[in-house]
């Protein structure tokens, strides 16, 4: 514990500092993953993002969400996408356009959006806000098998669900072309 | 009561007639007449039994008049019709002249539609217009009587119409129809002014409440001139005078009933049993009266120059009836049904005549197409010189003593002007009456050749009627029109009209031979007799032996000349073109208006409704196109969705 | 000052910007799942901000994040294999493409 | 946890095991499509009785966050009808297809789990999570036919769409969550009725998670304009599950609706009642207006449902504007919506046992002379669809509109808008008829052999059509009950 | 047991539904006995509506045979039927027209005669339902019922464009039913708001009329409620300018789907307008009255100078219907005890000779597949008997007095005359069009020379078979007795005349002033 609070000539907070980092780093890499042409490299971007994205986590003091922000989305899932990435790539695709004719009117739309997001919670009295406090694992775990245990449950049964259909969707049919 | 049976049955024979020949008649074939002719037969005499007793007043009469109540009819609360009959002196005349021409009528088509295909069917027609036409004499409400008057426009219609192959047989009997309609309706609006006033429809109840004095919702001049209306249709009197010279299309002895006899004077029955109104409304007398004689004139001016032998005696017939409307305007009632008896007499004579000189000249009916008949078909020629004599006002027949009345009365009742026109007119009747006889009958003959030989007289089924009818025509001015404005007529209808009479404070000087009377006699007679001459000397006229080379070049002068005379001429010919102003506002504007409404009924009414669904089906073909297989695009349009929805919801919350 | 509960959401606010943008505006169907999945993210990041800065929801968001996750993993499953599938009939992953059925 | 608990939920966890049951039965016996039908259609008999017998009285379980009332029992023996009748009806087409019963109707009965959880759901969270566990199964559904381009488009067209929508509800969510601190349905209630009352402001905030989820709750209604998925959708999935997907998440969505914006924003009704007002007549316009230029049946009756969804938002406004009438029509409606329409998709999806019949309307040209029954069958769906009396239909609809007419003013003026639809709506669906009985057929085809499982599935669905018009009692002794669980005066 | 406990209204309304049952049993080849099934079930319902006739009380306002029994008791929606005068005298008429209709479908529906018949005895309950209904609700069903039969008698069995006529037939009505439906709904609310939140009796005609009768409902509750039932009353009758689907709808229907559209759907209005518009809003019909009585003057005049133009049979016979149902708008708005007494007895009058003129075209269209009046002419040689049998109907039409079309008619211009002599007049001149549109086409078809056209037709062109000489002689012996005496119809429904009346205060008549 070593490291002061603030940089110490701008007398800027660290945590401060981290969180212009991070945030940084999520909208930049999350603007390449909307943006980039190849569609590797987004999926390479969307990883960097939810890496910038886990360590806010940890700034707002939830390091388990963090945890598994890495182990969910960059382990599993965005693996997954680029796995299907690689199935789905044509040879001729690249070649393609990447947006939409309607790319103009989305980006108003997002940065209209954006906007009145913004304006909103400013203008919101969000009450009792206090200072950050980090919820320890176990009281995390308490509330989750007391109050939530049947979201829990049900979230088994939906990945069960998720599972059954996904794989009889995915699978390769007798006869059908090999992807 | 035996009459409760008597009155009833007088129209309800006929109706059986009806019934039954319409049923059986058409494997009667050749012996349908029986039936009917039977049913009429029987109806005259009951007619006359009830006549009889109405005019002398005996056993049930005694009180003016007999009413028999049948059933209750329209039982709409306090509008209650009951079909009933009455029988006063009125009626009583009517009855002779209907089922007496009517009889004779029926014996005289035995042998004129001999040889026609329908014949049980012109039988059953016959009928049934002698039902409707007795009842429209016997019927004691408003709406009965109205009932009988659209009936007898049916049976008008259907005869007319008889024979329905000819085209121009089937306009007449629609146009017949038509027009009379145009005066039904005021007919019908007369009926319920009078019911909205007096809350009856029973003719003589009626008549009591609107004459007491009572205030009455519609006003008794504004009643007259519905009524009246009605009776110009019927009546064929200008300017609904279109459809009777059409008429003629319909088989002779249908012209004769119908269109001369009967039918044609309801309107002059109908103004005459609503003396009392009339009477309390003078400028609808004068109306009546300018009506009429405007009528006669114009009639009397068109039957100068046909050739078609019917039409003159059907412009004859308008010009008569003409007459005796202006005889109920001036107020001189009887002489009207006077007029009518004597006409319906003479002119069904006429016609009867006629109907015998073309069945003699093989359906010929173009006057320029006879000439020199009368040694081949003597009987008819004797006898329809007795009715041309008649009707041309020559004393004594019948036509001179109720023409006489008619325009003496007018005179003395200050109507100048009628009396002025009546005169004229009377002359003008001679004169054609004269020129048909004269182009019928005598000179050289203009017969087709080819029928020349087998011009013969008409069976005993035909001549017999034409001499019977020639009786009456003779002597029914002497029996009960004389001695004048006193005969036997006057005191029978004298309890008709004796009270309206009084209210229009006309309490007319005795005849006096010898004084105004006498000196419009003498004139009414003179021009007559000048006409008569004139005719002689134009068309070659024989008579009483004397004979003259006709000079027909007088008249065509007429027709080449220019000026007035070539005008009058070319008017005459057409009728004063009536039919072509009808043809224009009916036929062409009407029919014009009636295609635009068409028009706008598909376009505009319809137009509007189809166009709502096409508008609807439009914006679902526009909105469909928003879905437009892209989820991007959807995507956008849950988002915008979206941006309204925070944008509403930011209002709301926000208000 | 820049640590506060509205930056958080500010944050999330921008990000599920960028995720809509990228919805809307690729064609490409693992882009928008990518895009869906950036949104998801922003929602979890306001449900963590919430937590950490709310005193009774402080256990919630951490509850209610890790649930969240998992409905994304299940989302991303079936969606992975309908593109799968669908990749099999048309050979091609641009959605714009998918235009069979319209209006 | 405890064993009420259980209790409380045991027709969620029989639901739950049936679907694995099905999935075991297709393991051991695999390819056998009998016996899975006979597990699915047992499971769903055992369901029903559980529910039946869970619902005698009235219970809640985990503290509060599921609820077992009338609403409950009456929308779960609904959907588990609605399913029932599905599995009935989806043999004779999946079959010739080469598609297996058995996933589907595991998947299915999943799907029912789903909308079970949302119809005892009274915790913001579990509202969520039951909707994805009923959409999700949707989606596959849709997709089902894999091999069948129409079918892959249209999942991944309702994938797409429908994750971006459950997105932006779950972003609506978090703010609600936020700003009331609770996800328990009653506690969002107190919060909100504080802030209705004036005790509490009302804050940017919650207008925002309104319109966020409101968004998303309007497109799994497929209410316009964010119904874009519905007809692709309905047109590309397997003919039964769009039967299915008519009735099952659109009936769901709205009890959705019921517990989320009946019960948890109830305080709020006046501030959505605009906003459902504005959705009730575009939906039901829009969706009219489109339909009458549909060629293809399916793709007709989707917009046919989008205009439904907009008659019984007509009921929810008639409850914000103060009618509990408006309520009880919604859930009359929802009812009688669902039988009439899945036996019209059943009768089209009996069409299509041929493959390659296509579902246009050319394909029903000579029906009512080859078919008689089905004609007759499919007449009586859609004179109930028009809103015919006596039929289910129409008395559905006399009941929301009678509800608009009670609460008045602007909300009165639905009830004409709703009418004057109804009118334009009679337009395509006499169109099928006319099809049916006045056209003549370009080729003329066989009769087809359909099922025993299908006929009886037709017959239930139009006994209930029937019934619900012409002895609505029952009926509506059941849903008033059910609204009365929940509404709020 | 006295007769009026025996359910018989309910056993006419439901006799052709058993039928209907009964004849979908029946295999789909035995078209004869289909067709007999149909006959007998429609003669028996027939029978029992004679029965009921014979057995009503007349003269009496109220109403009898009424039959109660719940039906949805939670918005106290009962199954209440029962017959005054009125619904009674069109009880009789609907089920004579519909035996009379069946009879002369026997030859020509040749194809489908299985579902004809079901859809003809459907029709028939739900038209005998519209007269019966004594509670809103059920009215309401069994006005819609109407519409599906109908719907595909002219959609199945129609002429070439029948599909366009159907489906606008369909439409059109229903915008009018369905804010009818509103307005019922609205009406039953306002009455269960007077009532203190109870539903009971919010749908019964009877308590509904006995509040309205104490001023239970609002002017401006009144105006908007009048407004939806006129909608729907008026389209249905139709009257100007809501008229356009007749005769479309009349041009593509099977003959029978004529007869019975012209002659019994057509009244369903004007009853809704006696039966419920007026007694329920009494205040609001007078407000309305002046502008209905314009629309219907419009109508009478209008529909007969249309109907003079008309190329087609059908089309023509249809726009004179126009005219003639004007007459009984007419007689309703004026408020008048002999109008109405008129416009009731316009309703049996038109239904009959209506009827009858559409088998009379049936009959030449059968043979010549032909209904252009142009290609027709001189039929009076070849077919004596249709002609005369056309003649009669046409005369009947006219309004000939003796046959049962005038008294009717002129009842309602004696009534309209005292309220309006203006529009008496203007009403009267109808007399002249109907004549005019009537008689011309008349004499095309059946005067002058026999067409080439009907030449090609050949020996197919034969006179009235004796199947169909005895659909007519029933309608003919009818419109010449009620002519001679209309008493019989008139005692009958002059209670209902009263107690209609006598809700709507006619001593306060109309004030037409404006136009006087």
């Amino acid at each position: 514990m070593g490291i002061p609070d603030t940089i110490p000539i701008l007398g800027i907070r660290w945590e401060d500092v981290l969180f212009v980092i991070l945030a940084a780093t999520m909208l930049g890499t999350g603007l390449l993953v909307v943006t980039m042409r190849d569609i590797i490299r987004c999926g390479l971007a969307m990883i960097a993002c939810f890496g910038a994205l886990s360590g806010l986590y940890v700034l707002a003091g939830a390091p388990l969400v963090a945890a598994a922000e890495v182990l969910v989305y960059i382990g599993a899932i965005s693996v997954l996408i680029l796995f299907a990435i690689m199935l789905t790539q044509t040879k001729s695709a690249p070649a393609r356009l990447v947006f939409q004719t309607q790319a103009v009117p989305a980006a108003i739309a997002a940065v209209v959006l954006a906007i009145v997001i913004a304006l909103t919670v400013s203008a919101t009295d969000w009450g009792a806000v206090g200072q950050r406090i980090a919820a320890g694992s176990e009281e995390i775990a308490r509330t989750l098998f007391s109050g939530y245990l049947l979201p829990f449950e049900v979230v088994s049964v939906l990945l069960l669900a998720a599972v059954v259909g996904g794989v009889f969707l995915a699978k390769q049919e007798r006869g059908e072309p090999r992807l | 009561m035996i009459f409760d049976v008597l009155i009833p049955l007088i129209a309800a024979l006929p109706l059986a007639g009806f019934a039954l020949t319409a049923v059986v008649g058409r494997r009667l074939d050749k012996e349908a007449h029986w039936l009917p002719v039977g049913m009429v037969l029987a109806s005259w005499v009951l007619s006359m039994i009830v006549a009889f007793s109405a005019l002398t007043a005996s056993g049930p009469f005694a009180d003016g008049g007999y009413g028999v109540k049948l059933w209750d009819w329209i039982p709409a609360g306090t509008f209650n019709v009951q079909a009933g009959l009455f029988v006063d002196n009125l009626t009583a005349c009517l009855l002779i002249v209907v089922t007496t021409v009517g009889l004779l009528v029926h014996v005289y088509s035995i042998g004129y539609m001999a040889h026609d295909a329908g014949y049980w069917r012109f039988f059953a027609y016959l009928n049934l217009f002698m039902v409707s036409m007795l009842i429209l004499v016997l019927g004691d409400s408003f709406l009965t009587v109205f009932v009988a008057w659209e009936l007898v426009g049916l049976s008008s219609y259907l005869l007319i119409g008889f024979w329905y192959r000819k085209r121009s047989a089937a306009l007449a009997a629609k146009k017949a129809f038509i027009v009379n309609r145009v005066g039904d309706v005021g007919f019908a609006l007369g009926i319920m002014a009078i019911f909205a006033s007096t809350g009856t429809l029973d003719i003589r109840a009626s008549i009591e409440h609107l004459i007491s004095g009572a205030p009455l919702a519609v006003p008794l001049p504004v009643i007259a001139l519905l009524v009246f209306t009605g009776a110009v249709g019927k009546s064929a009197q200008f300017p609904l005078h279109v459809w009777l010279p059409d008429a003629m299309e319909g088989p002779t002895p249908v012209s004769a009933l119908i269109h001369a006899a009967t039918m044609v004077n309801a309107g002059v029955y109908l103004v005459a049993r609503a003396n009392p109104i009339f009477g309390r409304a003078p400028e609808v007398m004068v109306v009546v009266a300018a009506i009429g004689i405007f009528t006669a004139i114009l009639a009397a001016s068109i039957a100068f120059t046909q050739t078609d032998i019917k039409r003159v005696l059907a412009y004859s017939t308008l010009s008569q009836l003409g007459y005796m409307f202006a005889a109920l305007g001036v107020g001189a009632w009887t002489a009207a049904i006077f007029h009518l008896m004597a006409h319906g007499f003479f002119k069904g004579l006429l016609f009867l005549d006629s109907g015998s000189v073309i069945h003699a000249v093989h359906d010929e009916q173009d006057m320029r197409r006879m000439g020199g008949l009368w040694r081949r078909i003597p009987i008819t020629y004797w006898t329809m010189l007795i009715g041309a004599v008649a009707i041309s006002g020559i004393p004594p027949l019948a036509g001179f003593f109720s023409k006489d009345e008619i325009l003496g009365e007018a005179f003395k009742n200050g109507f100048l002007w009628v009396w002025a026109i009546g005169f004229v007119v009377a002359g003008m009747t001679a004169f054609y009456m004269f020129r048909l006889m004269g182009l019928t009958f005598w000179g050289e003959s203009r017969v087709d050749p080819e029928v020349e030989p087998k011009i013969h007289e008409s069976p005993p089924a035909m001549s017999i009627p034409l001499v019977l009818l020639a009786i009456p025509s003779v002597l029914l001015g002497l029996a009960i029109g004389f001695p004048p404005e006193d005969g036997l007529l006057h005191r029978w209808l004298a309890p008709v009209f004796e009270e309206t009479e009084q209210a229009m404070g006309r309490h007319a000087a005795a005849y006096q031979f010898f004084g105004i009377d006498g000196v419009l006699f003498i004139a009414t007679v003179g021009i007559a007799a000048i006409a008569i001459v004139v005719a002689w000397r134009i068309f070659g006229v024989e008579l009483l032996g004397l004979r003259l080379r006709p000079r027909r070049e007088l008249a065509t002068d007429a027709t080449t000349a220019n000026g007035l005379t070539r005008f009058l001429y070319r008017a005459s010919l057409n009728k004063w073109w009536f039919d072509d102003l009808n043809d224009l506002l009916f036929i062409r504007i009407g029919g014009r208006v009636a295609m635009f409404l068409w028009w706008f009924d598909r376009t505009i009414v319809d137009g509007a409704v189809n166009g709502i669904g096409a508008l609807t089906g439009d914006a679902g073909r526009g909105l469909r196109r928003i879905q437009t297989g892209r989820v991007q695009n959807y995507a956008l349009g849950i988002a915008l969705g979206l941006l309204v929805m925070a944008g509403s919801y930011l209002l709301i919350v926000g208000r | 000052m820049t640590n506060s509960l509205d930056a958080y959401l500010i944050l999330a606010g921008l990000l599920f910007a960028i995720g809509t943008f990228g919805f809307l505006a690729r064609r490409n169907a693992i882009s928008m799942l990518m895009s869906i999945e950036l949104m998801l993210n922003a929602v979890n990041l306001s449900i963590v901000a919430f937590g950490a800065f709310i005193e009774p929801l402080r256990s919630q968001g951490a509850v209610i994040a890790l649930i969240v996750m998992a409905v994304a993993a299940a989302e991303a499953t079936v969606g992975l294999s309908i593109v799968i599938a669908i990749y099999r009939n048309k050979r091609t992953p641009l959605v714009d493409e998918y235009d069979a059925m319209r209006q | 946890m405890s064993w009420s608990d259980v209790a409380t939920i045991a027709p969620l966890v029989v639901a739950v095991l049936a679907a694995v049951a099905v999935l075991l039965v297709d393991i051991v016996l695999p390819g056998r499509p009998r016996p899975a039908i006979a597990t699915a259609l047992i499971g769903l008999a055992v369901v029903a009785i559980v529910v039946l017998l869970t619902g005698r009285s009235d219970s809640q379980a985990f503290g509060g966050s599921y609820t077992v009332d009338a609403l409950t029992t009456f929308l779960d023996v609904l959907f588990v009808a609605i399913i029932a009748l599905t599995v009935l009806f989806a043999p004779d087409y999946l079959e010739p297809r080469g598609l297996p019963i058995a996933e589907f109707s595991s998947v299915l009965i999943f799907a029912l789990a789903g909308i079970m959880l949302i119809s005892a759901a009274t915790d913001l969270l579990l509202l969520f999570l039951g909707l994805e566990l009923m959409v999700l199964p949707g989606y596959l559904l849709v997709g089902f036919a894999k091999r069948d381009p129409y079918s892959t488009e249209g999942a991944i067209k309702y994938f797409l769409l429908g994750s971006f929508s459950s997105a932006i509800f779950l972003f609506g969510l978090a703010f609600v969550w936020g700003l009331t601190g609770t996800t328990r349905a009653d506690g969002v209630a107190d919060a909100l009725g504080q802030m209705a009352s004036g005790a509490r402001p009302v804050s940017a905030g919650i207008a925002m998670g309104l319109a966020f989820m409101t968004t998303g709750v309007a497109f799994k209604i497929a209410a316009v304009p964010f119904h874009y998925w519905t007809p692709d959708a309905y047109q590309g999935s397997p003919t039964p599950v769009t039967g299915y997907l008519s009735v099952g998440p659109k009936v769901g969505a709205f009890a959705l609706i019921l517990r989320l914006f009946v019960e948890a924003l109830g305080p709020l009704r006046a501030d959505w009642l605009g906003v459902i007002f504005v959705l009730a007549a575009i939906t039901m316009t829009l969706g009219n207006l489109v339909a009458l230029t549909q060629s293809n049946v399916k793709r007709m009756l989707a917009y046919s449902s989008i205009a439904h969804t907009g008659y019984m938002l007509v009921g929810l406004a008639a409850y914000a504007a103060g009618r509990i009438e408006g309520l009880e029509g919604l859930l009359y409606y929802g009812a009688a919506y669902a039988f009439m329409n899945l036996g019209a998709f059943a009768v089209v999806a009996a069409l299509q046992k041929r493959q390659g019949v296509t579902s246009s309307l050319d394909t029903f040209a000579g029906l009512g002379r080859r078919e008689p029954i089905l004609g007759i069958l499919m007449v009586l769906f859609l004179l109930s669809l028009t809103g015919i009396p006596p039929l289910a239909g129409f008395f559905a609809k006399a009941y929301v509109i009678l509800a608009a007419v009670q609460a008045g003013g602007t909300v009165g003026l639905l009830a004409v808008i709703a009418m004057l639809n109804a009118a334009a709506a009679a337009f395509y669906y006499l169109r099928v008829i006319v099809y049916m009985y006045m056209r003549e057929p370009a080729t003329e085809q066989p009769a087809l052999e359909h099922g025993r499982l299908l006929w009886s599935g037709l017959a239930a669905a139009s006994v209930l059509t029937i019934a619900f018009g012409l002895l609505p009692g029952p009926l509506l002794d059941t849903v008033r009950a059910a609204a009365r669980a929940i509404a709020v005066f | 047991m006295a007769i009026t406990d025996l359910p018989l209204v309910s056993a006419i309304t439901f006799v052709p539904l058993v039928g209907a049952i009964l004849i979908a049993f029946i295999p789909r080849d035995s078209v004869g006995a289909i067709r007999i099934a149909a006959l007998v079930t429609a003669l028996v319902a027939w029978v029992l509506s004679l029965f009921m006739l014979l057995g009503f009380l007349p003269g009496r306002p109220g109403f009898e045979f009424v039959e109660v029994a719940p039906w949805i008791p939670t918005f106290g929606i009962e199954y209440k039927v029962g017959v005054d005068g009125l619904s009674a005298v069109l009880v009789v008429l609907t089920t004579t027209l519909t035996w009379i209709s069946i009879l002369a479908s026997f030859s020509p529906i040749q194809t489908r005669v299985k579902e004809y018949m079901v859809s003809f005895l459907i029709l028939e309950v739900g038209m005998i339902g519209v007269f019966v209904a004594l509670d809103l609700f059920l009215f309401y069903v069994f006005w819609e019922i109407v519409l599906v039969p109908m719907y595909l008698i002219i959609g199945i069995w129609g002429g070439p464009n029948r599909i366009y006529a159907t489906i606008k037939f369909v439409l059109y009505t229903l915008v009018g039913s369905l804010l009818m439906l509103v307005a019922i709904l609205a009406t039953a609310f306002a009455y269960q708001s007077g009532h203190g939140g109870d539903w009971t009796g919010a749908f019964d005609f009877e308590s509904l009329r006995a509040f309205a009768a104490t001023s239970g409902f609002a002017d401006t509750f009144q105006l908007f409620a009048f407004g939806a039932f006129f909608l729907a009353f008026a389209i249905k009758v139709p009257m100007f300018p809501f008229h356009t689907w007749l005769p479309d709808a009349h041009v593509e229907a099977p003959t029978a789907g004529s007869v019975l559209l012209a002659a019994i759907l057509l009244k369903l209005g004007a009853y809704g307008f006696i039966r419920f518009a007026v007694p329920l809003y009494p205040s609001a019909a007078h407000t309305w009255a002046p502008l209905i009585i314009v629309l219907s003057l419009i109508a009478i005049v209008y529909g007969a100078i249309v109907a003079l133009v008309q190329p087609d049979l059908k089309k023509l016979v249809a726009y004179s219907s126009v005219s003639h149902m004007g007459f009984v708008t007419l007689g309703i708005f004026v408020f008048q005890p002999q109008a109405l007494q008129g416009a009731i007895l316009q309703m049996v009058n038109h239904g009959l000779i209506t009827g009858a003129l559409f088998l009379l075209v049936g009959v030449i269209y059968e043979r010549t597949h032909d209904r252009t009046i142009a290609k027709l002419g001189g039929l009076s040689a070849p077919t004596p008997v249709y002609a005369a049998a056309f003649g009669f109907f046409v005369f009947a039409s006219i309004g000939l007095p003796g046959l049962s079309g005038f008294v009717g008619e002129f009842l309602t211009l004696v009534g309209t005359f005292q309220v309006s002599p203006w529009a008496a007049a203007f009403a009267t001149s109808v007399m002249i069009w109907a004549a005019g549109y009537l008689l011309w086409m008349y004499q095309r078809m059946f005067f002058g020379e026999v067409t080439d056209f009907l030449h090609s037709v050949g020996h197919h062109l034969v006179d009235l078979r004796p199947i169909e000489v005895l659909t007519l002689v029933p309608l003919g012996t009818l419109v010449v007795v009620l002519g001679v005496f209309p008493g019989l119809v008139l005692t009958v429904v002059s209670g209902t005349v009263s107690s209609v009346l006598a809700s709507v205060d006619s001593a306060s008549a109309v004030n037409l002033a404006f136009w006087q």
